[in-house]
């Protein structure tokens, strides 16, 4: 019964849904304030990567409230899964091949990641992305390694440090310039490491942040009941 | 327009989880699935014909030839925040699962009318 | 003191003194009493002070121009409000000498008696409606006031009044909607312009606002048990002057702002007959209550019932009869609730089936309510005489023959509850559990004197009140009102005689209650429970022989059938049916996350295709 | 575009909305999660081809890794199969 | 210096106290509850300092030197100014209230997320960005669906999955209609949006609406899309209830009306709001009637204010969107003070069930006496607060000449009547044994006392609110201006 009612509504939403799209051709060049981003990226924020313009410097502050929303999942997770009792995490074996790779990787894709949000305004991918890889090479040595423990305590502390330097950036340039997240620092020549102001930092600090975020959701996650 | 009917098509899809799975775990997997159309449909909507990522990475490339890179922000955003909401959603259901032992939402009704 | 001598200052000092009870009960309860009776009897004085025509005062709250202010009418009802207001309270104090959570009494009580100074004194229709909510809620605590049990008694009195205060509620705003502006002298000036169907509207919405506080049939209901449930030194101020405040509004509607609808309007027939019923209907079932409250409860349920006829008939003597009714009422009524409730003190019991006797443990309440039920009962020589004459005077002038006769039938049948009340309390055998039973404390007695002997003066020389009355009609529109258009006066001239004739009737009253007393006195004397009154039975010990019991039984078998039909069972089941309404209603919320979803995404659905319907765009 | 995207794109959607049915109608939990992260995997190829290189490797690492381990070990806490 | 008179500040303090206070808590749990408090009092403060100019001329804040529609701003209008006053100091004595009432673990989490759940509010009502809205309402539910949770009880766990479900479809539809809106304007900036408006299709435009409709009105409580209300309200620990009420609700109301009057133009929807606002309200209140938890009672109340809100925003007069104003702020205050002695009468007596209560009054007389105090000021009688919102809203009723509304309204005031006194009466009469006597914590009675102070004064004095409530209604309805000085003079 509620799957006929539901394959109903669903079929005229999509039918709907479709009329709507067909008026908005697809591929077409609809640009408004998009132009303006790309004409003047290089100039006004010295990042080549209009993307990471974008989200760092023009809209930094949906970047800000990206960031504490993944802060909020962390805290949440903490919040719901708490409790007293000794966490403890099923312990498995994995088989030595794996765990030689995985000890040979970590650092590399630690890196890698690393590299990945310092160089977010050059190439594309950012903190987010850095951040992502990092929490994944973490979890591989969970997998593999049965003693292998990340230090919670470091985690909350780099993750309130980096976001504590994200906003106090944002206060700064609120301090120095005359807005919240200006960008105070000199743009310097696009295209090299240490261009584009304060967007490497602010990237590199939401790197940490969403590195040491995901680390601790999964942590949490592997360690709570059952 | 293929993008299009394919974000739709998963959209509904992912609702349709939503809608009738009992699993709990079905759904969240459905809404992930809507929050991927979504995505698809926003970078698609931004899409050009014939032009290239925006990210000045040769001299050569000038901002008539990129498509609109403002989607893709938004995007980019909107994946963390679908990321953060599943994972609080499976925290959830871990806790419920702690306490009712089924993850059968009609089983799950304590609190109505 | 004269700085004092204005109406905000009045207000202030009186909800003042209510809430400083309410915080000195609870931080040190010695000087409560005193903070008591300063503050009833500081607003009380004041308002005797203030002259019957003060200046308005204006001001603005919340963006509407309010002002408050006196004229002989309302200066009438607030002198009632400050007498019987600080009688009552005096009487209180010793009443509720052993009761808890005295604070919280004494907040509601001043706060009802300080609202019903700002219900009379505003000039304003939002202050009036403001004034009258704090009235209601003060006076629901009072009710709810004793046990969990009287929760029912007075949320089904909430409930009445906020169906009146929102149809009152209705009627401003209505009236706002058109006027632009909240002051009775532009509203008055606005009705006459309006067409009928709305004039007609309005009215209907205040007169069920107001009928509903001087329980009109058939909104009177709740007030059987609210007042019987209330403390007593409440009820007293509950039917004595709360009522009142409706009788007040009914005046106001039915001279000021109907102004479209002259006398022998529709509405003032049914009006006056709605009145003729409540009166009778009253009555009859006063005649069966055991409980001496109800029995008084509805006995001041008929007496409304006359004020009201008498409003709604609308000649200037129909509505001085009924202004007097209503003064005369307020009087007496809390006389006699005082001294049922001196009675309730003592014993402990209100029951007519088990009081018997107490004449000689408390001669003073016996002779109060002695001239309390020979006023109900409109015997000269006291004031209910005056007031009854009057009315059936007016109704015959006015060609209301029928409501004559109910009148008339209706007051014949008040000497029998009347005469039950007083024997089988007062009268009759007496018990040996009574014995120990004293008459009550000066402050209770004191006040109780007084009214009675305020009736007996009212009786003896009506005057004293015409004279305010007919101020108080002047400003209702009745020109030259005297007291000497009623015949009583023209044959009996002035009050000399009256008094003469009076005294001669009255001496002949206190003749015949000495031989009854002195009559029972013998009986008690002699009578055991071996007699053999029992007809040769050996009564047992738990066999109640009072008088009292069944005291009406033939009469009750006679009109069992037609007391079937009552209309609070009306109003019971229409509760019941909309509560299982809500209920089914209520399961819309399945506690399925799943089923929420779905209505969310029918909700969507529905929307987009009924938008050309919806929203005047078919997408 | 050229020809080999032309028949691409949509040999991809098809798999796409197949593994996203797939993902939706299998019992096994584990296998359904496999599938969504399929559809992630499709999605961030489709993202790429949009010339969206940031969305599609964040999708890559968001999407097909993380998401999907987080589901892993939700369904690791709780069951497996569907009842 | 000019750095303390900045709106940012609403959003980015709270953030930054979430940020430190992992690492407070490494110090000492002191800290951790002292320190929201004492954001908050800051936040009050900027918020009073900055009333008078917002009122004078709007600030519009710049993030990242952007001007708009380029960059991100933050509006501070009149509307903004009212509503961030009224969620700061809420939120205050929501935190006085948690005080000593939230003792159990992870404390810092705990405040963490309401900093986070303040944050997010303000934001919504600050930002005038669209996409940032949904990213502000996304902090704001996660938070709130953390906080649901938050007592780990298998109830509340279940509550938090019904509003997370509902909440992330409310989020899809938000997303996917701002995904249409960016593709027919190109463009983020709600004042730019509004601008471009002109030449979007009318059914894409009614489409746009309807979906921000459906999604806002989710968070808004708008009747068929409430399912998760009751349940998240009375599992969430009671300051949390009272936030919702207080706080999360008024914040999603205002981003509903803010795209409703903002964005579009308002007459096409606005029957559709009164009826809708109207149906939620009967339905609230007759569901409310027979519930036995005086918690979820609480939240049945709640919802059926809010359609009274909607109502009074329907009627799109001036005089009606201060009544919806007036009525907000009145709901806030009264039911924040209800939620918080009802969680007093649930912890002290340890039932959830009001057949449980009877006789609380009597051994907790200030939180019973605060109980009776938010009953009758929110059934609407002076001289406390409810009364003039209902006299506002039914004012403006009567001058659209809604006769039938103003009846429909009244009976429902009469329902609401019937079950907040039969509370009322249980709580006093017989005796309420089988308990230890426990002192209620100071803080908590302040909370309350205060929340009393403010709905008699207001009661008393209502212009204090109306005064302010007039300029803000006429900021929402006076689209020219906004657009005027949001976009900066271009």
């Amino acid at each position: 019964m509620r799957k006929i009612i539901t394959f109903l509504f669903l079929a005229i939403l999509g039918y709907y849904m479709v009329n709507l799209m067909n008026q908005i051709p697809f591929g077409e060049d609809r640009m408004n304030v998009g132009r303006y981003y790309l004409e003047n990226t290089v100039s006004e924020t010295g990042s080549v990567n209009t993307v990471t313009s974008i989200v760092v410097s023009y809209r930094g502050f949906d970047t800000l409230g990206e960031v504490t929303v993944l802060f909020l999942a962390a805290t949440g997770l903490g919040a719901i899964l708490f409790d007293k009792r000794g966490k403890k995490r099923r312990k498995q074996h994995a088989s030595s091949l794996v765990r030689t790779t995985s000890k040979l990787l970590y650092p590399l894709i630690v890196l890698l990641g690393a590299y990945v949000f310092v160089h977010g305004h050059l190439t594309p991918g950012g903190g987010f992305q850095g951040g992502a890889i990092i929490a994944t090479g973490v979890l591989m040595m969970y997998m593999s390694y049965r003693k292998f423990e990340t230090n919670h305590k470091a985690l909350t502390i780099i993750e309130s440090v980096a976001g504590l330097t994200f906003i106090t950036l944002g206060m700064t340039g609120l301090i120095l310039g005359q807005t919240f997240l200006e960008n105070f620092l000199p743009l310097g020549t696009p295209n090299t490491l240490l261009s584009a102001g304060i967007i490497p930092i602010i990237y590199s600090a939401v790197g940490f942040k969403v590195g040491a975020e995901l680390t601790g959701v999964l942590d949490t996650l592997l360690k709570t009941i059952r | 327009m293929i993008y299009y009917i394919t974000s739709i098509a998963l959209i509904l899809i992912g609702m349709y989880a939503v809608l009738v799975k009992k699993n709990l775990i079905k759904m969240i997997i459905g809404l992930s699935l809507v929050d991927g159309g979504l995505h698809l449909l926003f970078i698609a909507i931004g899409y050009v014909d014939n032009k290239t990522a925006p990210i000045f990475s040769k001299e050569s490339l000038t901002a008539a030839d990129m498509v609109d890179p403002i989607p893709q922000a938004l995007v980019l955003t909107a994946i963390v925040i679908g990321l953060a909401v599943t994972a609080v959603a499976l925290a959830i259901i871990i806790r419920l699962y702690d306490h009712h032992k089924t993850l059968n939402v009609n089983k799950i009704r304590e609190l109505k009318w | 003191m004269d700085q004092l001598l204005n109406i905000p200052a009045i207000l202030a000092i009186a909800f003042a003194g209510s809430i400083l009870v309410f915080i000195t009960h609870s931080v040190f309860p010695k000087l409560r009493t005193a903070i008591i009776l300063i503050f009833t009897i500081l607003p009380a004085y004041l308002v005797w002070q203030l002259p019957a025509d003060s200046g308005l005062v204006h001001f603005t709250l919340g963006g509407f121009d309010l002002s408050w202010g006196t004229n002989a009418y309302s200066r009438l009802f607030s002198l009632l409000i400050a007498g019987i207001g600080v009688l009552a309270t005096i009487y209180s104090i010793s009443f509720m000498k052993k009761r808890s959570r005295l604070g919280f009494f004494y907040l509601a009580f001043l706060t009802t008696i300080s609202a019903m100074y700002g219900i009379v004194f505003s000039q304003d229709l939002l202050s009036l409606f403001f004034f009258w909510e704090i009235m209601t809620w003060a006076s629901f605590l009072l009710v709810i006031y004793y046990s969990f049990e009287d929760q029912k008694a007075g949320i089904r009195y909430f409930v009445f009044s906020a169906i009146g205060a929102y149809s009152l509620l209705t009627a401003i705003v209505y009236l706002y909607s058109f006027t632009g502006d909240l002051s009775l002298a532009a509203t008055f000036k606005v009705i006459p312009e309006l067409d009928t169907t709305q004039i007609t509207f309005i009215t209907i919405l205040f007169l069920l606002g107001f009928g509903v506080k001087s329980a009109l049939m058939p909104v009177h209901v709740w007030a059987p048990d609210a007042y019987r449930s209330a403390p007593s030194p409440f009820t007293a101020l509950f039917s004595g002057v709360l009522s009142k405040m409706g009788v007040f509004g009914m005046g106001l509607v039915l001279f000021k702002f109907m102004g479209g609808l002259e006398q022998g309007h529709i509405i003032r027939e049914i009006l006056a007959w709605l009145g003729g019923i409540t009166a009778l209907l009253a009555t009859f079932y006063a005649i069966f209550q055991t409980d001496a409250k109800k029995l008084l409860a509805y006995s001041s349920i008929a007496q409304l019932g006359y004020i009201t006829i008498g409003l709604a008939v609308g000649t200037p003597m129909s509505v001085m009869a009924a202004i007097f009714l209503a003064l005369m009422h307020g009087i007496f009524k809390s006389m006699l609730f005082m001294g049922i409730g001196s009675v309730f003190l003592q014993t402990g019991s209100l029951d007519l089936n088990e009081l018997t006797g107490l004449i000689r443990r408390m001669p003073l309440s016996f002779v109060t309510v002695l001239m309390g039920i020979i006023t109900v009962a409109g015997v000269p020589p006291l004031g209910g005489f005056v007031g009854k004459w009057l009315l059936y005077e007016s109704l015959i002038t006015s060609e209301h023959y029928f409501l004559v006769a109910v009148t008339f039938i209706s007051s014949t049948a008040a000497f029998l509850y009347l005469y039950r009340l007083i024997f089988s309390i007062f009268l009759g055998q007496e018990e040996k559990e009574f014995d120990h039973i004293k008459e009550v404390p000066w402050p209770m007695w004191v006040p109780m004197l007084i009214l009675a002997s305020l009736t007996m003066l009212t009786g003896l020389m009506p005057g004293l009140f015409f004279e305010p009355i007919a101020e108080a009609m002047k400003f209702l529109g009745f020109q030259q009102v005297n007291w000497e258009m009623s015949v009583l006066f023209n044959t009996w001239g002035n009050q000399i005689d009256l008094l003469a004739m009076s005294t001669s009737i009255f001496s002949v009253f206190l003749l015949g209650l000495a031989f009854i007393t002195w009559k029972n006195y013998k009986t008690t004397r002699y009578v055991t429970t071996k007699d053999i009154h029992t007809s040769g039975e050996i009564p047992t010990e738990n066999e109640n022989l009072t008088y009292a019991v069944d005291f009406y039984r033939p009469f009750e078998r006679a009109a069992a059938p037609v007391f079937k039909y009552k209309v609070t069972h009306f109003y019971e089941s229409f509760a019941e049916n909309a509560e299982h309404l809500f209920d089914l209603l209520r399961h819309v919320y399945t506690g399925n996350a799943q089923t929420y979803a779905l209505y969310v995404v029918i909700f969507l659905v529905l929307l987009i295709v009924f938008s050309g319907w919806i929203f005047g765009i078919q997408i | 575009m050229s020809d080999a995207l032309v028949i691409l794109i949509p040999l991809l959607a098809v798999v796409l909305v197949a593994a996203a049915i797939y993902a939706v109608r299998q019992k096994d939990l584990l296998l359904a999660v496999i599938g969504t992260s399929i559809v992630s995997l499709i999605l961030s190829v489709l993202f790429f081809m949009l010339q969206a290189p940031d969305v599609a490797l964040t999708e890559a690492a968001i999407g097909v890794a993380l998401t999907t381990i987080i589901f892993i070990i939700t369904i690791k806490k709780t069951t497996r199969y569907e009842e | 210096m000019e750095l303390n008179f900045s709106p940012v500040h609403f959003i980015a303090v709270p953030l930054f106290a979430a940020f430190l206070l992992p690492l407070l808590g490494r110090v000492s749990q002191k800290l951790v509850t002292l320190v929201p408090g004492v954001v908050l009092l800051y936040l009050s403060v900027v918020a009073i300092t900055l009333f008078p100019q917002a009122y004078d001329t709007p600030i519009v804040e710049i993030i990242a030197g952007w001007r708009p529609p380029f960059g991100i701003t933050l509006v501070f209008g009149p509307l903004a100014a009212f509503l961030v006053t009224m969620i700061t100091l809420i939120g205050f004595v929501v935190w006085l209230y948690s005080y000593r009432f939230i003792i159990r673990e992870p404390l810092e989490k705990y405040y963490m997320l309401f900093m986070l759940l303040i944050a997010g509010s303000t934001g919504i009502i600050l930002t005038g960005d669209i996409f940032n809205l949904f990213v502000f309402l996304e902090i704001t539910a996660i938070a709130a669906y953390s906080l649901t949770a938050f007592l780990r009880d298998h109830n509340g766990a279940e509550a938090a999955f019904k509003y997370l479900l509902i909440g992330s479809f409310a989020s899809a539809f938000v997303l996917l209609a701002i995904v249409i809106l960016y593709a027919n304007v190109g463009t983020l900036n709600m004042a730019d949006i509004a601008l471009r408006m002109g030449d979007v299709p009318d059914k894409i435009k009614l489409t746009i609406m309807i979906l921000f409709i459906v999604g806002l009105g989710i968070e808004a409580e708008l009747f068929p899309l409430n399912g998760w209300a009751p349940d998240a309200y009375s599992q969430a620990p009671s300051p949390i209830g009272a936030v919702f009420a207080g706080i999360v609700v008024k914040a999603a109301v205002y981003a509903l009306m803010r795209v409703l009057f903002t964005l579009f133009d308002l007459p096409t929807s606005s029957h559709f709001l009164v009826v809708m606002g109207t149906i939620t309200l009967l339905v609230a209140e007759m569901s409310a009637m027979r519930q036995q938890q005086i918690k979820r009672m609480l939240a049945f109340s709640s919802i059926g204010q809010m359609g009274l809100v909607l109502v009074a925003f329907g009627l799109g007069t001036k005089e009606g969107i201060a009544a919806a104003l007036f009525l907000m702020f009145s709901h806030a205050v009264i039911k924040t003070m209800l939620f918080f002695s009802a969680g007093y009468l649930v912890f002290f007596s340890g039932h959830k069930n009001i057949s449980d209560l009877e006789g609380m009054g009597r051994e907790k007389p200030w939180t019973g006496f605060f109980f009776s105090l938010g009953a009758l000021a929110i059934i609407g009688l002076p001289p406390f607060s409810g009364f003039w919102a209902k006299f506002y809203l039914l004012v403006s009723a009567a001058n659209a000449s809604h006769i039938f509304l103003i009846a429909l309204i009244l009976f429902s005031a009469i329902i609401e009547a019937v079950y907040y006194l039969r509370v009322v009466g249980r709580l006093y009469f017989k005796k309420f044994n089988d308990i230890e006597i426990r002192k209620t914590p100071f803080t908590g009675l302040l909370a309350m006392g205060i929340l009393a102070i403010v709905t008699l004064v207001i009661g008393v004095y209502p212009d204090f609110i109306h005064e302010l409530v007039l300029p803000a209604a006429n900021e929402l309805l006076d689209k020219a201006a906004y657009l005027q000085y949001a976009m900066i003079g271009q």
